[in-house]
């Protein structure tokens, strides 16, 4: 499959992203996720309340978070055997969720809580965990639950040797490699590893940098969306915005738009810019900085414009 | 603003009497004016017939999925079934009883079926072979599975479950040749099926609830003031499908519900729970959903702006 | 130097300054490797504070990450906290929901026992809980006074409006609930035909109907 | 929230000393048994320390996977409610946690998705009508005990009775028209004939347990409730990494700083145990691993 | 329905002949405090009422804040003549809910259970009718205190485009596949004395209506109000 993909975008251009918060009444946070106009998914969190008596986490004092995801539309690979394959999925995906989630909430405030997210995807074209992640992670935001930090994710898979992000379904099902990771930007720490396929160490190593690196990408991005939000005095800012601005393909570095092409760079968001990226903790700094973001370029959106009729799917 | 939520929270009866003694609601709107409607057709690219409707707070989105059957020798018609799916709302919904309760959300799925069996043409359903004539026994038929998802809830539900029932049944199109079902079930891209046979429609239904509050009838109550009403007439008023502009609409299903020891519910109360809910609210949704009928559904656009 | 400009937007995981150096963590905010964290989203309140008054007035509801002065050295950082768009000004506000030890709350007594009554817990300060929080007032945490001498009977009915502070999380699923001070207990009650009642003395109040009296624990 | 226990831990870890005494990098004594049960074509007993893993391998002909005309399929299911107190209600939930470790002891086995041969597939020919029947092996395995690292024992197991396999000969014979189940086909009765499965690319999986820029082998059950953050990773006797999983809700790994050295450690540990289990001749079946770092 | 006369030769406005047995089934584990076994016309359905008992733990209770409100948890079983209760019998299930929960007084003990079993015998139309009167007279025999009287009956109206529609009472099944709309409707009969004369003044309150099919809101109405003049002959024939 030479030059783009099969919707003429670059090998690290991510699809175009429509987002709206507040979109479920009555829920302390929600938000409306859609992925290149074929990953719809709504996810609303009901804000902190008692943890019901069965709640299975260790101690009672602790908090719980309970996810639930819902397939309702489940077809495709899905349908023949709804039943049991259509939960099993929906129990795998619910757990990674939790797990992705759970280190950018502050549980020592939320004592004796819970606090439930609830994801609903209505279709899915490509990897369900990285939207899945990105719109609870928008939702927490809105719901002013005390967070560490926004929570980022990225899918990354290997097909005929070549890297691609937010990969589609035919992709992931033609994909030799594949990695979805949830990654917290500004504390530089990783929650959430899957992945599946053939590496050596340094292949590996150079898998997670491809993906943390789309990661801070992301995060910068939907840092600034959610500042339109706050600044939007509370209503959800009612447009839609395109991820990853910036152009140029992989190789040679995009023109002018350099690493930060955010808008404002909020201050040190990106990582720890203090502390180099890889200092040789341990003894084990046998891989020699290949200055991967570098090799990833800028990620690029395909820069199709939403028309109307998207723009009113879910008006507030 | 804080104070007004615990308020409300508190005395929840007090605080909505402090409204209604002003004819207006906690959310504005008069006693008599629905919210508005918005109707999107085809939502889900994957699936033949599909569209969400938000009344206000309440959204529900609907997908058909068509599957082909056998008729036995006395049946002519095609099937409908109908499945209500509310489970996003969780368990810390507000009034937490529709999101556990199972029997109320099969209760209501069971109606909006009962209703859409009654305003669609299920003969129409019958494949006619081209070649041999349309035997009065056998043949294939279409089944349709409508499955609808109710992501937020404010009140209503039956409203608009039916409200976004019947759109996706508007933006329904059949495939050309059966063999084209088969290829479409594995879409290749997902692209919904490009047919011309729509489905045929004997009414267009649309219904509008009134809550009944010490004595004051309260048009498309919210999820407030559904809890504190004592009785809720739930009108599902109808067109004829060939006359969209015809005359009044008929009724075509009626539920009253009322907790006798709290309301006194008579016949002239009824006549006029009638007169107010089929004012313009209603036709305006019956206008937003025909207006999905008639017009091609290249991801046609309906907003019923609805201010009494 | 605060590296955020006042009232502008932050998000969570936002670095908004040195801790002890540039400024204080305030409401919403967390320390994280020597660096003051945004917790929520919303905008940057940054409040110098103006004498080094340690005296907390009982009445505001106290922040549960606690507001540190400024070093002793007397250089006075600003205590930097972000408000909730939509929430009101200067209130710097914990996000609502989380029960701690110290809370006021506003509840309604569901069911009596001897030892204890129980009641859902509504509101918090005067913000409303997402869902109701189960909480206890034992016989003992009615009144500082002969706590022995109480019965839960004159104290509260079933369907009371209280005013009550969180003592402990308890271990079981309920949290503890006292009405020891004389500004939490009763607020509003009804008689047994539903009329609401009028306070006559400081522990009894009145049917306007039915002329009856009923005993409580009435806030002052 | 540290509760005393957890402070103890992460103290010990700093001092590279365990409570049972092991040091940060050393594995619990390992002992594998192959041919436990009789009628099986081939079984193993594993036990890691306390945690012990009975498996039972069996081989029949099947039809391949769609889109995988000549790779083998291989089908694990585990019982785990052997070894949790089983009262009325939570009996579900044990084998939900079953199902949810042999799929993903199955989607080692499995490889990618878009990948057109399994792992076995890689050195041996599991194929015997292209398209029609492969042998397909079905691994149950029982959980006798759990003390930690569940998912390294089993694992392990089901490698072990995977080697244990014998596979015999067969010979399709030539008739033209094809039965419903595929070309005929007899099978070599002769059990010497029978040939073994090389298992030098078959995964395990090593779970370390992350403790700030430092990282430990081998949990046991109390070990892992301490310790939050926990990666598995999925690493054949060549030291290629085939799959990562992240252990526990909670997980937190700093990036930069850690998440080199854990991918190296991991490597570095699968080939040590995998080298020292092959190098040991089938007979002697007590192993006792001790991996340096 | 064939023109003129019904099927079985009744009038338009003729009940069926309707016979009830009080305190018959009282088997089992004899818990069982009311039960009624109802047959009008062929249609039969046998219904026992147990409780109000202590409700479970686990019970969502609504709030009791304000005294008139019934806060007692209504739970019933509905099944058919054979097989597996389906989705129309859960549909049952919840309008004797509302029913029940409509009828109750308020003085009925709070926090407690009602458990409403119901099983239908032979159908022949007019179900919800007969299973809400045979619960109505199931509750009474148990004692539980009820705000009112209630009696249910069901219309149909016949497709007679040109005339008035005509209205029949009591369908059975024929009737009611034919007829253009098809309603039940319950009354809620409260005063003081239940004498002769006193049974015409009584306030007829309507607890719950469920109409299917098309009809203009006049037939409508006018199906309401022969209901209700309907309900009180029922009334009239149970009364003396």
């Amino acid at each position: 499959m030479e030059g783009g993909r099969g919707d003429g975008r670059g090998p690290l251009e991510c699809r175009a992203t429509f987002l709206r918060t507040g979109v479920v009444g009555g829920a302390t946070g929600s938000a409306y996720l859609e992925v290149g106009r074929s990953t719809r998914m709504v996810v609303s969190v009901w804000g902190p309340r008692q943890r019901d008596r069965d709640g299975e986490g260790s101690s009672p004092h602790e908090m719980q978070l309970d996810c639930h995801v819902h397939l309702p539309f489940a077809r495709g690979e899905a349908e023949e055997a709804a039943g049991s394959r259509g939960t099993e999925r929906e129990r795998t995906l619910a757990r990674q969720l939790e797990q992705g989630i759970l280190p950018s909430i502050q549980q020592d405030r939320l004592k004796k809580c819970c606090v439930e997210v609830q994801c609903t995807i209505l279709e899915s074209n490509g990897s369900d965990f990285t939207p899945a992640i990105l719109c609870t992670s928008f939702a927490l935001a809105s719901s002013n639950i005390p967070l560490y930090d926004l929570m980022t994710s990225c899918t990354l898979v290997v097909v005929e040797g070549r890297i691609l992000l937010d990969p589609t379904a035919a992709e992931l099902a033609r994909s030799e490699d594949e990695v979805s990771l949830a990654y917290m930007p500004s504390r530089d720490q990783v929650t959430f590893v899957q992945a599946c396929g053939d590496w050596s160490e340094r292949s590996f190593k150079e898998c997670m940098d491809n993906c943390v690196d789309g990661c801070k990408k992301m995060r910068a991005v939907m840092r600034s969306f959610l500042v339109e939000l706050g600044e939007g005095g509370g209503r959800p800012a009612s447009h839609s915005l395109d991820y990853f601005q910036g152009g140029g393909e992989v190789c040679d570095q995009g023109p002018g738009a350099g690493e930060d092409d955010a808008g404002e760079k909020a201050p040190m968001s990106g990582g720890d810019d203090d502390e180099p990226r890889r200092e040789g903790g341990g003894g084990a700094a046998r891989f020699e900085e290949s200055r991967v973001s570098e090799k990833l370029g800028n990620l690029v959106v395909a820069d199709q414009d939403l028309d109307a009729e998207l723009d009113t799917l879910l008006d507030v | 603003m804080q104070e007004a939520e615990a308020f409300k929270r508190l005395y929840p009866e007090e605080y909505l009497d402090r409204f209604l003694v002003k004819d207006i609601r906690p959310d504005g709107r008069g006693l008599r004016s629905t919210r508005e409607i918005s109707v999107h057709a085809s939502p889900l690219s994957s699936a033949p017939g599909s569209a969400v409707v938000r009344m206000g707070n309440t959204t529900v989105i609907t997908s058909v999925e068509l599957g082909l059957f056998d008729l036995g020798e006395e049946s002519v018609a095609g099937r409908l079934e109908h499945e209500l799916d509310v489970g996003p709302l969780g368990t810390t919904h507000n009034n937490g009883s529709i999101a556990r309760n199972r029997q109320q959300t099969s209760a209501v799925s069971g109606r909006v079926r009962q209703i859409l069996c009654r305003s669609i043409d299920l003969g129409s359903l019958k494949l006619s072979e081209p070649g041999e004539e349309a035997s009065p026994g056998g043949g294939k038929a279409w089944a349709l599975h409508v499955k609808s998802v109710c992501l937020s809830l404010d009140g209503c539900l039956f409203d608009a479950t039916l409200a976004s029932a019947v759109a996706a049944l508007a933006t329904l199109r059949f495939p050309r040749r059966l063999e084209q079902l088969g290829e479409d079930a594995a879409g290749e891209d997902g692209g919904r099926p490009e047919g011309d046979g729509a489905l045929r429609f004997l009414w267009v239904p649309a219904c509008t609830a009134v809550a009944l509050h010490k004595g004051r009838l309260l048009v498309d109550p919210t999820d407030f003031e559904e809890s504190l009403a004592s009785a809720v007439v739930a009108v599902v008023w109808g067109r004829r499908a060939d006359s969209p502009g015809g005359e009044e609409p008929e009724v075509l299903a009626l539920e009253l519900g009322s907790e006798g020891q709290r309301a006194s519910v008579d016949a002239q109360l009824v006549r006029r729970c009638l007169g107010v809910c089929g004012g313009r609210g209603t036709s305006q949704r019956l206008a937003a959903l025909a207006s999905l009928l008639v017009e091609d559904i290249d991801g046609g656009e309906a907003d019923g702006m609805m201010e009494a | 130097m605060v590296l955020v400009a006042e009232s502008e937007v932050v998000c969570p995981g936002d670095k908004l300054g040195r801790d002890n150096e540039d400024c204080v963590s305030g409401a919403n905010t967390h320390v994280y490797k020597g660096y003051v964290i945004a917790s929520t989203l919303g905008k940057l309140v940054c409040e110098q504070p103006s004498k080094l008054d340690f005296g907390l007035d009982p009445g505001s509801t106290t922040t549960t990450t606690t507001t540190t002065m400024g070093e002793a050295s007397g250089k006075r950082l600003p205590v930097v906290s972000i408000r909730a768009e939509g929430s009101k000004p200067g209130q710097g506000e914990e996000s609502v929901g989380a029960l701690s030890i110290g809370d006021e709350v506003l509840c309604r007594v569901k069911r009596l026992n001897p030892r204890y009554a129980s009641c859902d817990i509504s509101c918090k300060g005067n913000s409303p809980l997402i869902k109701e929080f189960l909480g206890i007032i034992r016989v003992q945490d009615v009144r500082a006074t002969e706590i022995d001498k109480v019965s839960i009977l004159s104290s509260f009915r079933p369907g009371d409006i209280v005013r009550a502070e969180v003592i402990s999380l308890g271990e079981s699923q309920s949290l503890l609930l006292s009405t020891a001070k004389d500004h939490l207990g009763v607020l509003h009650a009804k008689s047994e035909q539903g009329e609401t009642m009028v306070q006559v003395s400081p522990t009894e109040m009145l049917c306007p109907v039915t002329k009856a009296r009923e005993e409580r624990k009435i806030a002052q | 929230m540290a509760t005393t226990g957890e402070d103890v831990w992460v103290a010990g870890v700093r001092g590279n000393v365990r409570q049972d005494g092991r040091e940060n990098s050393e594995y619990r004594r390992i002992t594998i048994q192959n041919g436990t049960i009789e009628h099986a074509q081939g079984s193993a007993l594993v036990q890691i320390g306390d945690t012990k893993v009975l498996a039972a391998a069996s081989l029949e002909i099947g039809e391949p996977r769609e889109g995988r005309p000549k790779s083998g399929v291989v089908r694990v299911t585990v019982d785990c409610t052997l070894c949790y107190p089983v009262d009325g209600t939570n009996w579900r939930s044990y084998d939900r946690y079953g199902k949810d470790l042999a799929s993903q002891v199955e989607d080692l086995y499995n490889g990618p998705r878009g990948s057109s041969k399994g792992v076995l597939d890689e050195e041996n020919d599991l194929c015997l009508a292209e398209g029609q029947s492969v042998w397909c092996f079905t691994i149950d395995c029982v959980v006798l005990s759990d003390d930690g690292s569940l998912l390294d024992c089993l694992s392990l197991a089901c490698r072990s009775c995977l080697c244990d396999v014998g596979i015999p000969k067969f010979e399709v014979l030539e008739t033209n028209e094809v039965g419903p189940s595929g070309p005929e086909i007899t099978i070599e009765e002769d059990p010497n004939q029978y040939w073994q499965l090389q298992c030098a690319r078959v995964p395990v999986y090593v779970s370390l347990g992350l403790v700030e820029t430092l990282w430990v082998y081998d949990l046991c059950k109390n070990e892992e409730n301490h310790c939050r953050s926990r990666l598995t990773f999925g690493v054949d006797a060549s030291g290629a990494i085939k799959q990562v999983v992240s252990g526990a809700s909670g997980t937190c790994v700093n990036y930069s700083r850690n998440v080199a050295n854990i991918i190296e450690a991991a490597c570095l540990a699968g080939r040590k145990l995998l080298s020292s289990i092959d190098s040991v001749d089938q007979g002697k079946d007590q192993h006792l691993f001790h991996i340096g770092k | 329905m064939v023109d003129g006369g019904r099927g079985d030769g009744r009038e338009d406005l003729e009940l069926r002949s309707s016979r009830y047995e009080l305190g018959v089934t009282g088997v089992g584990n004899g818990k069982v405090e009311g039960s009624v076994r109802l047959t009008s016309g062929r249609t039969e359905v046998a219904v026992e009422v147990k409780g109000p008992e202590a409700s479970l733990a686990s019970v969502v209770v609504k709030p009791t804040a304000n005294r008139d409100r019934v806060s007692v948890n209504v739970k019933s079983v509905v099944s058919p003549v054979s097989g597996q209760s389906g989705e129309r019998e859960q549909a049952l299930e919840e309008s004797i809910i509302k029913f029940v929960a409509g009828v109750l007084d308020p003085s009925c003990p709070p926090r407690t259970t009602i458990t409403v079993v119901a099983q239908i015998l032979s159908e022949d139309g007019s179900l919800l009718a007969c299973l809400l009167n045979a619960t109505a007279l199931a509750l009474m025999e148990a004692g539980i205190p009820l705000y009112g009287t209630p009696v249910s009956v069901a219309v149909a109206v016949a497709h007679s485009e040109p005339s008035p529609p005509r209205l029949c009472l009591d369908p059975d099944l024929a009737e009611e596949r034919t007829s253009q709309l098809v309603g039940t409707y319950s009354y809620l009969f409260s005063s003081v004395d239940s004498s002769e004369s006193a049974i015409e003044e009584m306030k007829a309150n309507i607890v719950h209506v469920s109409t299917l099919g098309n009809s203009n809101a006049q037939t409508a109405l006018h199906a309401l109000t022969v209901a209700e003049k309907a309900a009180r002959l029922v009334l009239r024939t149970r009364a003396c």
